[in-house]
């Protein structure tokens, strides 16, 4: 039974690697039926609100302890049993479609928009949801700590916040309709608002959030354009029809779609793209994400590493079926991915504050992961997602750590030897680990198992340029990350007069972040504080998770096998040649790829080590060697982002201000003084121009009189007479 | 003969009342003296219950007009006339009759002027109502004339002063060369046709304009006709006169003057037009009275805008509403005249209690002019200032006072009768003329107080009747409909009477 | 014998005569109306277009051979006596007030 | 119960108000504006036509039958829905007044009163006539109020909204008596009976005549909505006006613009607007991008939400000109969220300008750190406004958009003259309100905190009082509703919605045809 479907997609896959141009890969996967008796799955995203509501009343009431941090632990906690339960429960060869109130829904005729709140429960929701509450869960735990010395109001707007993030990813991952993924979608923009301004007394904060939410918003204008569209060519919104259309004759169905739809239909897909894009800081919208880590470190865990920023792959792989109505469409995600992932990488290398190398990371994964979709691995590209949720929120949550310890202190040019101070064992070596995740090192890392996947498809695509870039990024990944862990954890042990001017009586202002320290603690920031226990337990568990994922990962493993019965499965070993026996070794990109990618790996990781361990001021030398060079352009562009916030801003805020303020200007003078008061001022001015008529003499009134009298008379007898007469000779 | 001496009842009783008020005036007796304006309203109104009664009476009895046109007419002339007689109440020999009071001096009959006072101003609404009666061209002028003629003395006599005499000099002069325009118009319409009887000057027309088509000579006489009457009214290009002599004349008589010639000239309007032709009017004509409705109140609005003075103000304002009444007249007897009628009666009552409320004001004795003196009235004196305020919106056409009904109305005749264009220029004139008449409905809510405060004129009459009229305009358009059906009746009796 | 050969404008005075005349007074008197500053010429002026139009009527009354012209024409003389009245005495208390005869004297109301 | 209740309540109390003591013209109006909403909803209640297209309330009470005009009433769902609108606004802002206004306070609240009955006059009237006074009678309370009670340049604001608004309406009554005469023409007699003279007017008129008639009514309802480029007096009196004002002018007086393009324009002179839909879009399209860009570079924040009334309104009219059903019925939705979100906005502006007397976000800024709650009340408010779903603003705009996108020649069941450019381009809207609205939370709400000091006087705490908190806890419950469930109410406006459009679906091909057919002539 299996193996007959496993033909069947190897087939179909077969089809695809020949005719790359037009990808018509789509194969039968379950649909959503609607389910009784399922009605509790609703709880899913009733605890997130509950937990929201009474962080409201908290701060309304003034509660001054930990009650919002337990209260959101355990609703999310809730919420992630509900999600266990229900995973366990599942049959996932029967997606249900869980009815729970109507939302939005019009009719008229034979036409309607129909958006009822409903979960549609298949494997893909599941997969996403277990991660999802289950990271939420543990980093609201170790957030009890990190953000306790803002109890009170703000710690109830942070839990508040927090709430509405697992509320509205809820939406977003468990809806059942396009709309609802799109409550879901600005819900989470509105959260990370929220919570990357955090801070609201920093105007940088303010200023990251307000940029996360409108870059998000453009994004956002692609998705709502390509919801409308798919609503006027397929008249609904909801998965479980949609699939049903797109799969009504298996892979021809996108095919014949697209055809008849003409141009509108085409562009769907590439619509779509620009909200996940948006959301999942892809190119051209990457922008936003660096600078959202003005937010408290674990909201940078959770939203702006773990699960937000992978709403995006959510989106097209729940959406992969549409990603065929253009043969473009694919490949063009593909290199999005590729280019971000380079470009984030390059810029990583670059930086000095630890949580903005992270940042970069984070945008350069997500540039694998949609790498992954556009190869046609849906599987890797979720893959991705799954282990990188856990080792990238070890990384922020180390990094938050550090950070929450040493004041702010986030340079990796003044930290050094945090592996030699007490207390700290447990954040160095979880970092290691997820260091050599995020580096890729072989079998023990879990990074290994899934971006192998998605450079091996890409090779097995047929982009072996793609599958190059992703290779040299992942070289670059491995030498950043390590660079960051050999800095910060190595080198010779501190002692009190280092690690208080580690305390950074002497950092600067862009890279403070001093959550975690209001003024009162200001006066014992010359020792370091190491994690308490909520933190060092996030830490290991997280950390054993992302040991866990390594079993999950592989081929025909689980994570497949909740891949392969969804919307995604088009996109499950599509790539699983038939190899002939007599096949080379480099015939199969899956077999030589997990050594070719360790090797990259290792000699990334070679190369930090060298710069970095054992040798720390070689990496300042080789700086100011570049410098000296005719690469110090490239050095400079790197370490400035590409100026690319200043290529936004030049291009698109600066011009739309002026021209926000030249409109400005012409409403208020141009239409408002010259044209409607001076029309309005029209009949006075007229008059004023006749008021010599009224000038009161006797005589000229009498003289105007007569005038007026014979002239009129004149107008109406002579005139048409004159008419008459040239009428006649005419 | 007899039956046009019945129909006419109501005029030798003013004229009778005029002489008897004439003489009371010089009475010794104050009380006698203060009865005279209360006894010349109450014959007023008297006078337009007996018109109206004039419905009922054989066609023979009225003049050209039909008796159930001309008596509604009549009786509302007569009726707004004894409002106008209150309002005039102290107007005249007031230094003189406090002087007597007080004792400072004993009263001499040859220094009173209200008897005379009185006495003209009944004279001219007579001369008015008969324009609503005349039959023939002799009688058509002579009452143009009575109507202009006691007016040119009550300007001088209202007021004492330059102004007074200032006025009364543009106002006789221009008024005597109007005169002369239309009694030329007259003569040439008499030479054109051959009759001075309307009903044969009617009858002829209309067969020469169906066989050969109309003469130049009576075209040209209805033209300078129309365009002389067009005084009275104060319809552009004769327009000019009236900003000066309603600024120069008290209150109480630009009240007057506001509404008593512009009857008259309305009537006198409807008299010629019906005779050129009622609902078919020459093209000639139809033009003219097209020219003068857009100019008029293009001109009056356009004026109005540029003033500080109230009175020129709503001078302005009088000589634009004239322009609505013209194109109420040329949308023809019937509906057209209908509304015409009805708009004359609440302009009428509108400009009434515009003047009332400034002849109810004063300053040390002197008129009060300026807009400006008008701020803050709301709280200075309340019920003027609501008063005011009901005027102007009434004025400006805002629903749902008395003013918009009547504007909708005229508005709906003249659509009717296919002059949208009109329509349309006179919407945008309304919006035009709309922010003088704001600003005179918001000068006493809103605006600030004058440093030299107004008070209240001795004579209690104008106050009283502005109160009542803009009771009236917020009230009445609520129960309009009846008198609205009974004009429209009376005016399609009228079409039925002529016959066309 | 020679008959006298009269022009036929000379002829007879017919009524195109007339009307031109009453043409021309009217045309002069609204002339001097609106040239002459002195108030007792300009009241002459007016006197002046009402005799033109009774002229106009007169001539039309016989033309016509009806009576009702000529009734209008002393209709018209009546009224001009009184308005001549009214002049008069108007122009006595203006000049009481301000000794000119000048129009334009009386010029203080305007617009600004 | 007699919907001649809810206009003569709110007038007779005005009367009240005006003749009693000072001190009680505060607790008459809202007791009379509370019992003004209790009657609606009791009404509303017994509502007999929530789900069918007819029309209920009827009441027919003779006027002027001479020509036509009566007091006739009547209401279908939508008209309902937006008496209800007007019905809850209003005690808000009466309460809203308490501390706000203290001088005159019995004229303050006799106009507000007066206000109200003409607000619900407009959407109550059957007859043409009636409707037309009530709509311009809303002119003169909003005069004297912006006139008597506003900022400092007051009077210039009041007379610029009174006389545009007045001029455009002059052109429109010039279109109505035109209508009513062609009617007349075929009846009989005069009638301004709504429904009559629609049906007349729609089947009978020429397409010349419809299209001049929709150009006067256009006239009126455009500017009184407003539509580009004939908005300059909204921002102008919104800035000056009180903030009952302000949340009057925003909640209930715009929407009878595009209630009357909703009521008259649509259905009297179908012909007429299919001609005119292109360019009618194109205004709207371009008042959404303008009034959003005119707001992010506002200093002044009530001016900065009185632009964004321009751009929002533009999603109005962009729903109404899609001419089908989810357009309509976004827009009339979108005429309730807007009432309520924008409303909400200036009250929040109202109270703070009642501490600090100034609303320049220059000197004003990080307002959470005195004031959580008002803050809270901002953001939320500001959420709505920026039609974020789960909100109200987003059904209405998601429907307007979706209608405008949709409304291609070739949408088989609902073709329409707009389509996805429209749509797109209105859309950017939707990142420009981010930026905006963003940047004004970013300014007053959030950042370092400034503000020049509290007024003593106004005897009001730091942060909202219960009172004020009462005041924004319903509409923001509403908006919540709204948000959560709006198809309760979609389902009531549906069928009103289908009888406005029932004209277009044969009469938009027919249109592109003799385009397309001109086209080639003229090109050929």
């Amino acid at each position: 039974m299996i193996g007959s479907q496993l033909l069947s997609l190897l087939v179909a896959a077969g089809d695809a690697a020949h005719s790359a141009d037009h990808g018509h890969h789509s194969v039968h996967f379950p649909v959503g039926v609607p389910t009784e008796g399922l009605g509790y799955a609703g709880l899913v995203l009733a605890l997130p609100l509950i937990a929201m509501i009474l962080n409201g009343v908290y701060a309304i009431s003034g509660v001054r302890s930990k009650l919002p941090a337990w209260t959101t632990v355990a609703c999310l906690g809730g919420a992630f049993a509900v999600v266990l339960n229900l995973y366990l429960k599942a049959d996932i060869e029967h997606p249900v479609v869980v009815p729970l109130f109507e939302w939005i829904n019009l009719s008229w005729g034979t036409g309607s928009i129909s958006a009822p709140f409903g979960l549609y429960l298949d494997s893909l929701t599941l997969l996403w949801m277990l991660f999802v509450t289950g990271l939420g869960t543990m980093i609201a735990l170790y957030a009890s700590e990190y953000m306790e010395s803002d109890v009170g109001p703000a710690y109830c707007r942070f839990f508040g916040g927090v709430s509405i993030f697992l509320l509205a990813m809820g939406c977003l991952v468990m809806g059942d309709n396009l709309l609802t993924l799109y409550l879901g979608w600005e819900g989470v923009g509105f959260a990370s608002y929220m919570l990357i301004g955090y801070h609201f007394t920093k105007p940088s904060a303010v200023a990251a959030a307000k940029k996360a939410f409108i870059v998000n918003r453009i994004g956002d204008l692609g998705l709502a354009l390509g919801i409308y569209l798919t609503w006027m060519h397929f008249g609904t919104l909801e998965y479980a029809k949609l699939f049903e259309m797109l799969q009504v004759d298996g892979a021809v169905a996108a095919a014949q779609q697209a055809m008849s739809g003409g141009w509108e239909v085409s562009i769907i897909p590439f619509l779509l793209m620009a909200g996940a894009f948006g959301k999942s800081a892809q190119l051209p919208f990457y922008v936003w994400l660096p600078d959202a880590m003005e937010g408290p470190t674990p909201v940078s865990a959770l939203i702006h590493a773990a699960t937000m920023v992978t709403a995006g792959v959510y989106l097209l792989v729940r959406t992969f079926p549409m990603l065929e109505l253009h043969p473009a469409a694919a490949p063009t995600v593909a290199w999005v991915g590729g280019a971000t992932a380079l470009l984030a990488a390059t810029i990583g290398m670059a930086q000095y504050d630890i949580k903005r190398v992270m940042a970069y990371s984070t945008v350069s994964q997500l540039g694998y992961m949609f790498m992954g979709v556009g190869v046609l691995s849906t599987f890797g590209a979720a893959a991705h997602v799954f282990t990188h949720a856990f080792f990238k929120a070890v990384l922020f949550l180390t990094c938050g750590a550090i950070m929450h310890g040493f004041a702010g202190q986030l340079d990796l040019r003044v930290l050094r030897g945090l592996r030699h101070v007490k207390g700290w064992r447990i954040v160095v070596w979880t970092m290691f680990y997820a260091s050599l995740c995020l580096a890729g090192f072989p079998i023990i890392s879990s990074g290994y198992w899934s971006k192998d996947v998605i450079l091996a498809e890409a090779f097995a695509n047929g982009r072996p340029l793609l599958g190059g870039l992703g290779l040299l990024t992942a070289g670059m990944t491995a030498y950043y990350t390590f660079r960051v862990w050999f800095r910060v954890c190595c080198g010779p042990k501190p002692d009190d007069h280092d690690l208080a001017k580690m305390m950074g009586d002497d950092h600067h202002g862009e890279d403070h972040h001093d959550e975690g320290h209001s003024e009162d603690d200001q006066h014992h920031h010359h020792m370091p504080h190491a994690p308490k226990w909520a933190v060092n337990l996030v830490l290991s568990v997280i950390s054993v998770a992302a040991v866990g994922s390594i079993f999950l990962v592989p081929e025909h493993g689980w994570l497949e096998h909740m891949v392969a019965k969804s919307s995604g499965a088009a996109g499950v070993g599509a790539n699983h040649h038939e190899l002939p026996a007599d096949a080379g070794f480099w015939a199969d990109p899956h077999g030589w790829m997990k050594y070719v990618a360790s090797t990259v790996g290792l000699i990334g990781i070679a190369i930090a080590a060298w710069l970095h361990l054992l040798n720390r001021s070689a990496a300042d030398r080789l700086r100011a060697t570049l410098l000296a060079s005719p690469l110090k352009v490239v050095v400079r562009a790197m370490e400035n982002k590409w100026y690319v916030d200043e290529l936004y801003n030049a291009l698109i805020r600066m011009p739309l201000k002026i021209k926000g303020h030249a409109l400005h200007m012409i409403d208020r003078y141009l239409l408002d003084i010259l044209v409607v008061d001076g029309l309005g001022r029209l009949p006075k001015m007229i008059g004023r121009t006749l008021s010599p008529l009224q000038n009161g003499v006797l005589q000229s009134y009498a003289a105007s009189m007569a005038g007026g009298v014979i002239l009129i008379a004149l107008l109406i007898l002579v005139l048409p007479m004159l008419l008459d007469l040239i009428g006649g000779v005419a | 003969m007899v039956e046009r001496l019945n129909g006419l009842v109501p005029e030798m009783m003013l004229l009778t009342l005029a002489v008897v008020v004439a003489v009371l005036g010089l009475s010794r007796t104050a009380s006698v003296r203060r009865a005279v304006p209360v006894l010349t309203a109450g014959g007023l109104f008297i006078a337009a219950w007996l018109a109206l009664g004039g419905r009922d009476l054989p066609p023979e009895s009225a003049g050209f007009l039909a008796p159930s046109l001309s008596s509604p007419l009549r009786a509302m002339i007569a009726g707004i006339g004894g409002v106008l007689a209150l309002v005039a109440t102290g107007t005249v020999d007031r230094r003189l009759e406090q002087d007597v009071e007080s004792g400072k001096m004993p009263f001499e009959p040859l220094r009173a002027s209200r008897g005379e006072f009185f006495a003209f101003l009944l004279l001219s609404i007579t001369g008015a109502m008969l324009v609503a009666s005349a039959s023939d061209l002799i009688w058509l002028f002579l009452a143009l004339e009575l109507t202009s003629l006691p007016t040119y003395v009550m300007v001088v006599m209202g007021r004492a002063g330059r102004r007074g005499a200032e006025a009364s000099v543009k106002y006789f002069f221009l008024g005597a060369m109007a005169t002369a325009i239309f009694l030329y118009g007259f003569a040439l319409i008499y030479g054109g046709t051959g009759s001075m009887q309307l009903a044969d000057i009617a009858e002829i027309v209309s067969n020469r304009r169906s066989l050969e088509g109309l003469d130049m000579v009576t075209t040209a006489g209805f033209l300078l006709a129309l365009l002389g009457v067009g005084y009275k009214l104060a319809a552009a290009p004769l327009h000019l006169y009236a900003m000066d002599v309603y600024e120069g004349a008290s209150a109480s008589v630009t009240a007057f003057l506001g509404f008593v010639p512009k009857a008259a000239g309305t009537v006198g309007f409807m008299v010629l037009l019906q005779t050129a032709g009622g609902s078919s009017l020459p093209a000639m004509v139809v033009t003219l009275m097209w020219m003068l409705a857009v100019l008029t109140m293009s001109l009056g609005n356009m004026a109005a805008l540029q003033q500080t003075s109230a009175k020129r103000l709503f001078g302005g304002s009088s000589i634009a509403h004239s322009g609505y009444l013209l194109i109420g007249l040329l949308a023809g007897p019937g509906e057209g005249w209908a509304a015409t009628i009805f708009y004359l009666l609440v302009y009428g009552l509108m400009n009434t209690g515009v003047f009332a409320v400034l002849a109810a004001l004063e300053r040390r004795g002197s008129e009060v002019e300026q807009v400006s003196d008008l701020g803050g009235l709301r709280q200075s004196h309340p019920a003027l200032g609501w008063s005011l305020v009901a005027c102007s919106g009434s004025l400006m056409g805002f629903p749902p006072l008395l003013g918009f009904v009547a504007k909708v109305w005229l508005f709906l005749a003249a659509v009717q009768s296919g002059h949208i264009a009109l329509v349309v220029i006179a919407a945008i004139n309304s919006a035009a003329g709309a922010w003088y008449y704001l600003r005179m409905m918001s000068m006493p809510l809103l605006g600030v107080a004058p440093s030299d405060p107004v008070e209240a004129a001795p004579s209690p009459w104008p106050a009283r009747v502005a109160m009542v009229i803009g009771l009236l305009l917020l009230v009445v358009p609520f129960f309009a409909d009846d008198l609205m059906t009974q004009t429209r009746e009376a005016a399609a009796n009228a079409v039925m009477a002529f016959g066309n | 014998m020679a008959e006298l050969v009269v022009p036929e404008v000379f002829g007879q005075l017919a009524l195109g005569h007339y009307l031109v005349l009453s043409a021309f007074l009217f045309a002069i008197g609204l002339a001097g109306f609106v040239t002459r500053r002195n108030m007792i010429v300009m009241f002459l002026c007016t006197e002046l277009m009402f005799q033109a139009a009774v002229i106009a009527l007169a001539a039309f009354g016989r033309f016509h051979l009806d009576l009702s012209g000529q009734v209008m024409v002393i209709f018209v003389l009546t009224i001009a006596a009184a308005e001549a009245a009214l002049a008069l005495g108007l122009v006595v208390l203006l000049f009481k007030r301000q000794p000119t005869l000048d129009a334009e004297a009386w010029s203080e109301m305007r617009d600004a | 119960m007699s919907p001649l209740l809810l206009i003569l309540l709110p007038l007779l109390s005005a009367l009240a108000v005006a003749f009693a003591p000072r001190s009680a013209a505060f607790r008459i109006a809202t007791v009379s504006t509370l019992a003004t909403l209790a009657i609606s909803l009791a009404i509303a209640w017994n509502f007999g036509h929530w789900y069918d297209d007819g029309f209920g309330l009827l009441k027919e009470i003779s006027w002027l039958p001479s020509i036509g005009a009566s007091f006739d009433m009547h209401a279908d769902a939508p008209a309902m829905w937006l008496v209800l609108l007007s019905t809850v606004l209003m005690p808000i802002c009466v309460i809203g007044s308490k501390t706000a206004v203290r001088e005159r306070v019995r004229e303050y609240y006799a106009w507000l009163l007066i206000l109200e009955a003409a607000m619900l006059g407009v959407f109550l009237a059957k007859n043409l006539l009636f409707f037309y006074v009530a709509f311009e009678f809303t002119l003169v309370p909003m005069y004297f109020l912006i006139a008597g009670w506003g900022g400092s340049n007051r009077a210039a604001a009041a007379i610029k909204f009174f006389l545009y608004t007045f001029t455009g309406s002059m052109l429109t009554l010039a279109g109505l008596v035109y209508v009513a005469w062609r009617f007349a023409e075929t009846s009989g007699g005069w009638s301004f009976d709504i429904p009559a003279l629609t049906a007349f007017a729609s089947t009978d008129l020429s397409a010349a005549e419809q299209f001049w008639v929709m150009l006067a009514m256009l006239a009126g309802f455009a500017v009184k909505v407003p539509l580009f480029p004939l908005h300059t007096w909204l921002p102008l009196a919104h800035t000056e006006a009180p903030t009952a004002g302000s949340v009057v002018l925003a909640g209930v007086l715009l929407k009878l613009g595009t209630y009357g393009l909703f009521r008259f324009v649509l259905p009297m002179t179908p012909v007429g607007v299919v001609e005119a839909v292109p360019v009618i879009g194109t205004l709207a399209t371009i008042g959404v991008i303008y009034g959003a860009l005119i707001c992010w570079v506002q200093e002044d924040v009530k001016k900065l939400v009185a632009y964004s009334s321009v751009s929002h309104l533009g999603f109005c009219v962009l729903g109404l000109f899609s001419l089908n059903p989810s357009g309509l019925q976004g827009s009339l939705l979108y005429m309730i969220n807007h009432g309520l979100s924008t409303g909400a906005l200036f009250l929040l502006i109202g109270m703070i300008y009642e501490r600090y007397h100034t609303r320049d976000m220059n000197r004003l800024g990080g307002l959470v750190a005195t004031m959580p709650i008002w803050s809270a009340f901002m953001v939320f408010f500001v959420l709505s406004s920026l039609a974020v779903p789960g909100l109200n603003g987003f059904v209405s705009e998601f429907l307007c958009l979706v209608g405008a996108f949709s409304a291609t020649p070739d949408n088989a069941q609902w073709p329409g003259l707009l389509g996805p450019w429209y749509a797109v381009f209105a859309g950017t809207g939707m990142i420009l309100a981010a930026m905006y609205l963003l940047y004004l939370t970013g300014r007053l709400v959030w950042g370092p905190h400034r503000a020049p000091p509290a007024d003593k006087n106004s005897g009001l705490p730091t942060d909202l009082s219960t009172r004020e908190i009462g005041l924004l806890l319903p509409l923001a419950l509403m908006c919540v509703w709204l948000g959560i469930q709006p198809s309760g109410l979609m389902r009531t406006l549906e069928p009103s919605v289908e009888r406005t459009l029932v004209a277009y679906p044969d009469l938009v091909p027919s249109q592109v045809e003799s385009v397309a057919v001109l086209e080639e002539v003229t090109g050929g």
